[in-house]
């Protein structure tokens, strides 16, 4: 492994705090752009990057099954199911709007400060972090750490999760099952549409 | 067509009506915006001197970290030339403080755990101000990863030997997406009968 | 522009949010230039309204101001796909009129030639319609193999592979070059298999049963109402055939069948359909080779080589039903005054031809009965509730051809 | 017939050619940066070099991904139209350079000539974004395939991750969130359609993708490419597709449920390859699930505003989508870079090494002998050219199905995925995993 003679080297020169800053400095604009964008889908996509950028973080933290799931179940699966409700919902009322509920905005940035100032001292107020000075680079691969916790020690929730997701799964599907009736008269209606738009 | 433009108008009118909490807001907003992004402007002058200033302080600060102050605040104002001025002033302003306040951290781990608690305000200023359903459920998704963030950090550097943090992240990503799935059903159910996705408009429950 | 709702009617009536979408006229699969505007709800179609007269070329205003002579060649472009049809029903218009008796060898060769171009017509129906499924690459070239060798006997007999302009008032234009009729029937004895060739790959294929069974149903009376002819007509059950129900030409000394299904026609009937025509079609050739008149033409002219007394009107290998023109063809053809209307059964249906002449060198009034008009006309029927995939599948199983449609 | 025959064998003349051309170029990129500058470099500043020439070797595989994955699309693309032709009797390229081997290259560079549009009203951000993110992964999913092909060569192997087949499941659901982007971005209705559908189709192949792709590991008990690829050593038995080597441990002497199962194993892996194909088919967006692009219904789906480069881009991740599948299913269920048969990769391998050893040993006044050795190992060129032979059999296969078979319906589709795909998926997943005990 010559190769990784280099790479495992670079990783002594506090190269990760380097990509850690890069990172957050794409996090944070994404997630700006998340609350503050004035197309909904297209903060649907920012989305995406955020998640992305925190599977990076993932990376950068070894845990690489963590990163992956992240980018497999996040990045693609929820922000696109996400990107779809928002194409099936009318997007196009909220766009040129003030994204933000008016009356709102005061509170909520000073209660969002509040938020961060609140964790941020009691992070710097904390003395005595009981850190462990294991590196993990000499650690099994951490997915088979998972596995065998969560064949394990989390056996239960484990299960219970699986339970959790079914019945989610088939709430979803209850709650977004369209009844017959509501489609009866669409017809009649899509006419008038037609007739009225322009022919160009 | 002109109907939905008429029925945009009341809003924006009640958004003039009650811009007086607004306006101080705003201008607080910018502020605070300001000055954070004037501390930026310094620090890529300063450059190489706040790291001498830093370690004379007795704290260390490496290279890698100069570098990522300059890539940052690049950034920051590239975005800020981009994303149009109050919310590019923003993101240079909060990216600003971010380093201002996490750089000369001993600790690895506050930093991440700093980034966690970012992302985690910006969640809740979107989940409390969204107009978009759709949008607020996007927020608290943000929420959730930050707190993830903060389950894997320590993991790395209190629990490396058993990652017990990872487990809980997983199972919170399993949580998010049983979350995500009903509330987005929710969403369309709610759409399919009031055929909009403003908050503003859901107020079955009055009281 | 998607049309804006108002809020009473958004909340009222729509419940999720609806798409208005331009298919065509410059879509590759509207068959030329078509305009469908739909109202889609998601994949659904919610409403569909054809838009045509885009390749509107006033084709009924030529014919009163081109001499008889010029709008045989050029009527054949209203249906490229079976010009043979359109001046065969022109020429039996104009022929009604006149009171010309065309000679029986004659009718013969109408009757080879235009049952050669419903098999080309056919062929390529079958080859767009695999196109419209998505087979992309793999169906069309099929067909299109032995509709080439059709093409290149049209070509040999016509001097055109598509606007054959070999059909004119008084009989057919040449007789068949050396050769001809031997290829011919060789091609006729091997083109059953082609023909299973193709249904091998398409009618047990399940993503094609799946794709086509049950979709756009087209109910009998429903077509009986749009005034739907043709394949599509007799895939909904309604035995009209002009070929069986009202004889023209020698249709009644030949024996086919006309296949109609016995229930109410999806997209599978109809290209099932269309599939047995073939088959009944390359029977009709065979038997019209066999029982033509006078022989083959390399027969017939060894026989009048063999002659003493061509030339004469009453020579028994040249003169009577042995003629293939009785009219001159030249600038100064001309039709008696009077009214005539004549109807030919082409690929798509019934197709008529309506003419009022005073005599001169050009028509009075002519006005066309298309069938793709009339089955253009039931597509939106066919459409509601359908998938955006199954209207290009629905479009290709009625085989509209749009200079037919818009004239 | 016999021009049938005539066709097949340009065909193959073509393959030989572009065979060469592609590793010929990879191969000699790589031995020139991963090999001969290093030792120039050592040679000529020691010690202090050492940083540069270890940098440049840890370029090698960037580069050669670079390098490859343009070359290979070239003639996969050319290699699809001349079958297709072949499969539906007609000539297909065949003007540019010798028998038309090089027309794709000369449509590659119209493609890059030509201009850009943007449709007026496009996200001109996302719209751009789109192909990026669309390419980027499957340039990231070859990396660790690399690993799996050279054998698990010391310069190809950039990242061994052990959890490489889970990477790359991660990395390869990424291109749809490009389609969806640039599907929206594009302004125009029938992209967004295609986005759309692309989006749903994704996500309902994937589950049965990932379902067939955790048997076949939990089948190999690991997760790591190369080992995957070692444990099926041997011969066509001990294959995945075949339950894995289940078949070899029989004797005369076993008991007739250990026969049983095994020939039950051997059963559920053949259709859990089948399986994996027809979601690797969905996943990468091929005919009859080519509904995100289906022409005749959306005109080109989500690329119909694209132009110019990033079409070219959007084509290029494609084409090297479908090879990364088809090179996944190779390691995964043929064997990896294995022979079917023991006698013939022993034969490969003292053949070539005997020619290595009659080429150089005639011409060695520069001893260059290490220096080949260190990259033409036969072994590995055996492994490459068994992996390649597999793949690309694969991704013809592909273009067999492309030229037969007609596009389903989105609702057909998705019904075929959840009610049968995924069932079946995880009837295989419980009857592999109980059988495996068995056996």
């Amino acid at each position: 492994m010559e190769s990784l003679n280099l790479l495992t080297a670079l990783a002594h020169v506090n190269v990760e705090q380097g990509f850690f800053y890069v990172l957050a400095a794409i996090a944070i604009p994404l997630a700006y752009g998340v609350v503050f964008d004035r197309n909904v889908i297209r903060s649907g996509f920012l989305l995406i990057g955020v998640f992305a950028t925190i599977a990076g973080l993932f990376f950068l933290l070894q845990a690489q099954f963590l990163g992956l799931s992240q980018i497999l179940i996040y990045g693609v699966g929820i922000t696109l199911v996400i990107v779809i409700a928002l194409m099936l919902t009318n997007a196009r009322q909220e766009t040129g709007m003030n994204p933000a509920l008016p009356a709102n905005v005061g509170l909520a940035s000073f209660v969002s400060v509040l938020v961060f100032t609140t964790i941020y001292l009691s992070l710097r107020s904390a003395e005595d972090w009981p850190l462990k000075n294991e590196s993990s680079l000499s650690l099994p691969p951490n997915i088979e750490m998972i596995g065998k916790h969560l064949m394990t020690y989390y056996a239960l929730p484990f299960e219970f999760a699986s339970i959790l997701l079914l019945a989610a799964l088939v709430g979803a599907v209850m709650l977004s099952k369209a009844e017959p009736a509501s489609l009866a008269n669409a017809g009649d209606e899509a006419e008038q549409a037609v007739d009225g738009t322009d022919r160009v | 067509m002109k109907d939905s433009k008429a029925s945009c108008r009341p809003e924006e009118a009640r958004d003039e009506a009650d811009g007086g909490l607004n306006m101080i807001s705003r201008a607080s907003i910018h502020v605070v915006a300001y000055a954070t992004a004037a501390v930026a402007i310094t620090v890529l002058f300063l450059g190489g001197q706040l790291g001498q200033w830093i370690e004379l302080a007795g704290l260390s600060v490496s290279r890698a970290d100069q570098i990522g102050f300059l890539a940052l605040v690049v950034m920051g104002l590239v975005s800020c030339s981009f994303g149009g001025s109050r919310l590019g002033v923003m993101i240079t302003g909060t990216i600003a403080a971010f380093i201002v306040l996490t750089a000369h951290q001993e600790l690895a781990m506050v930093r991440y755990l700093s980034l966690g608690a970012v992302l985690f305000a910006i969640g809740i200023y979107g989940m409390t101000v969204s107009r978009n359903a759709i949008r607020m459920l996007m927020s608290i998704e943000l929420m959730i990863n930050a707190a993830n963030i903060n389950f894997v950090a320590f993991a790395h550097w209190v629990d490396p030997l058993h990652i017990r943090g990872q487990l809980f992240a997983i199972f919170v990503l399993t949580v998010a997406a049983a979350e995500a799935v009903v509330g987005l059903a929710i969403v369309l159910a709610l759409y399919r009968n009031m055929s909009t996705v403003n908050m503003e408009k859901f107020n079955l429950l009055k009281w | 522009m998607v049309p804006e709702m108002t809020e009473e009617l958004r909340a009222n009536k729509l419940k999720t949010d609806e798409m208005l979408i331009n298919m065509g006229p410059q879509h590759p699969a509207t068959h030329g230039v078509l305009r469908l505007i739909l109202k889609l709800d998601g994949e659904l179609v919610k409403h569909c309204e054809p838009v045509v007269g885009h390749l509107h070329r006033a084709q009924e205003w030529q014919g009163q101001n081109r001499t008889w002579f010029q709008y045989q060649a050029l009527i054949d472009r209203v249906d490229y796909l079976s010009g043979m049809f359109t001046s065969w029903a022109l020429a039996r218009a104009a022929e009604k009129i006149d009171d010309v008796k065309v000679p029986l060898r004659a009718e013969y060769m109408r009757v080879i030639v235009a049952e050669m171009n419903r098999l080309t017509s056919h062929l390529l129906w079958l080859g767009t319609f695999g196109i419209d499924l998505g087979a992309m690459m793999g169906l069309p070239f099929y067909p299109f193999r032995e509709r080439e060798e059709l093409l290149d006997l049209l070509e040999a007999i016509a001097g055109q592979r598509m606007m054959f302009n070999y059909i004119r008032i008084g009989g057919v234009q040449n007789e068949a070059p050396p050769g001809w009729f031997a290829r011919l029937f060789k091609f006729t004895g091997s083109f059953p298999d082609r023909i299973d060739e193709y249904e091998a790959i398409l009618s047990n294929n399940p993503i094609f049963l799946k794709r086509t069974k049950a979709v756009g149903i087209l109910p009998r009376k429903l077509a009986i109402d749009y005034g739907v002819t043709g394949p599509t007509l007799r895939a909904s059950g309604v035995a009209l055939d002009l070929r069986k129900v009202k004889p023209y030409s020698v249709y009644d000394r030949l024996d086919f069948a006309v296949p109609v299904c016995n229930r109410d026609g999806d997209t599978y009937d109809r290209y099932m359909c269309r599939i047995i025509e073939m088959h009944e079609s390359n029977k009709i050739i065979r038997q019209c080779i066999e029982q033509i008149p006078g022989g083959t033409a390399d027969v017939l002219r060894e026989k009048r080589k063999a002659c003493s007394a061509c030339g004469k009107a009453n020579c028994p290998h040249c003169g009577g039903d042995l003629a293939i023109m009785v009219k001159k063809q030249n600038a100064g053809l001309r039709v008696k005054a009077g009214e005539g209307f004549a109807a030919v059964e082409s690929p798509r249906g019934v197709l008529g031809c309506y003419i009022i002449s005073t005599g001169s060198d050009t028509a009075y009034r002519i006005k066309w009965r298309n069938p793709s008009f009339s089955n253009l006309a039931v597509l939106p029927e066919l459409l509601l509730d359908h998938q955006i995939a199954d209207i290009m599948a629905i479009f290709g199983s009625i085989d509209v051809i749009l200079p037919d449609v818009d004239r | 017939m016999n021009s049938a025959v005539f066709e097949i064998g340009k065909f193959a003349r073509l393959t030989l050619l572009w065979l060469c051309i592609i590793f010929g170029a990879v191969w000699g990129v790589s031995w020139s940066i991963g090999v001969l500058l290093p030792a120039v470099i050592l040679s000529q500043s020691g010690e202090s070099g050492r940083f540069w020439a270890q940098l440049l070797q840890a370029l090698v595989p960037v580069v050669a991904v670079a390098l490859f994955v343009p070359l290979n699309t070239c003639y996969m693309v050319l290699a699809e139209r001349r079958l297709l032709a072949l499969f539906t009797v007609r000539k297909g390229p065949n003007r540019v350079g010798p028998d038309g081997a090089f027309q794709t290259v000369a449509d590659a560079l119209k493609l890059l000539l030509k201009e850009e549009i943007t449709p007026r009203g496009a996200d001109l951000l996302m719209y751009t974004l789109a192909p990026v993110i669309f390419f980027a992964p499957s340039i990231i999913g070859v990396m660790p395939l690399l690993a799996a092909v050279s054998g698990n060569h010391p310069l190809f192997t950039p990242v061994n991750l052990p959890t490489g087949v889970f990477y790359i499941l991660a990395v390869s659901s990424i291109p749809v969130v490009g389609v969806v982007m640039g599907g929206w971005a594009s302004n125009n209705k029938y992209s967004l359609v295609g986005a759309l559908r692309s989006a749903a189709q994704a996500i309902s192949y994937e589950i049965p993708l990932l379902l067939s792709i955790i048997t076949v590991c939990l089948l190999a008990g690991t997760l790591d490419f190369v080992q995957i690829a070692d444990n099926q050593r041997g011969s066509l038995l001990n294959w995945n597709i075949l339950g894995g080597g289940a078949l070899t441990h029989l004797g005369i002497g076993s008991p007739w449920w250990s026969i049983a199962a095994a020939l039950l194993l051997a059963a559920c892996c053949i259709l859990l390859f089948a399986l994996y194909v027809i979601c690797a088919c969905a996943e990468v967006n091929r005919t009859p699930f080519d509904l995100p692009e289906a022409e005749s219904e959306l005109v080109s789906g989500f690329n119909t505003e694209y132009s110019g480069i990033k079409f070219a881009i959007f084509f290029l991740a494609e084409y090297t989508n479908l090879f990364i599948v088809s090179t996944f299913a190779a390691v995964m269920f043929l064997g990896g870079g294995h022979a079917p048969f023991p006698g013939l990769e022993d034969a490969c391998i003292s053949g070539l090494r005997g020619l290595l050893a009659a080429w150089f040993g005639a011409c060695t006044p520069f001893q260059l002998g290490w220096l080949v050795n260190s990259l033409v190992n036969p072994a590995t060129v055996s492994q490459v050219f068994w992996i390649i032979v597999k793949s690309y059999a694969l991704v013809w296969f592909a273009s067999l199905i492309r030229a037969t078979l007609p596009r389903l319906r989105i609702d057909q589709l998705m019904d075929y995925s959840w009610k049968r795909l995924v069932p079946l998926a995880l009837i295989l997943l419980i009857a592999v995993t109980f059988l495996k005990e068995l056996v």
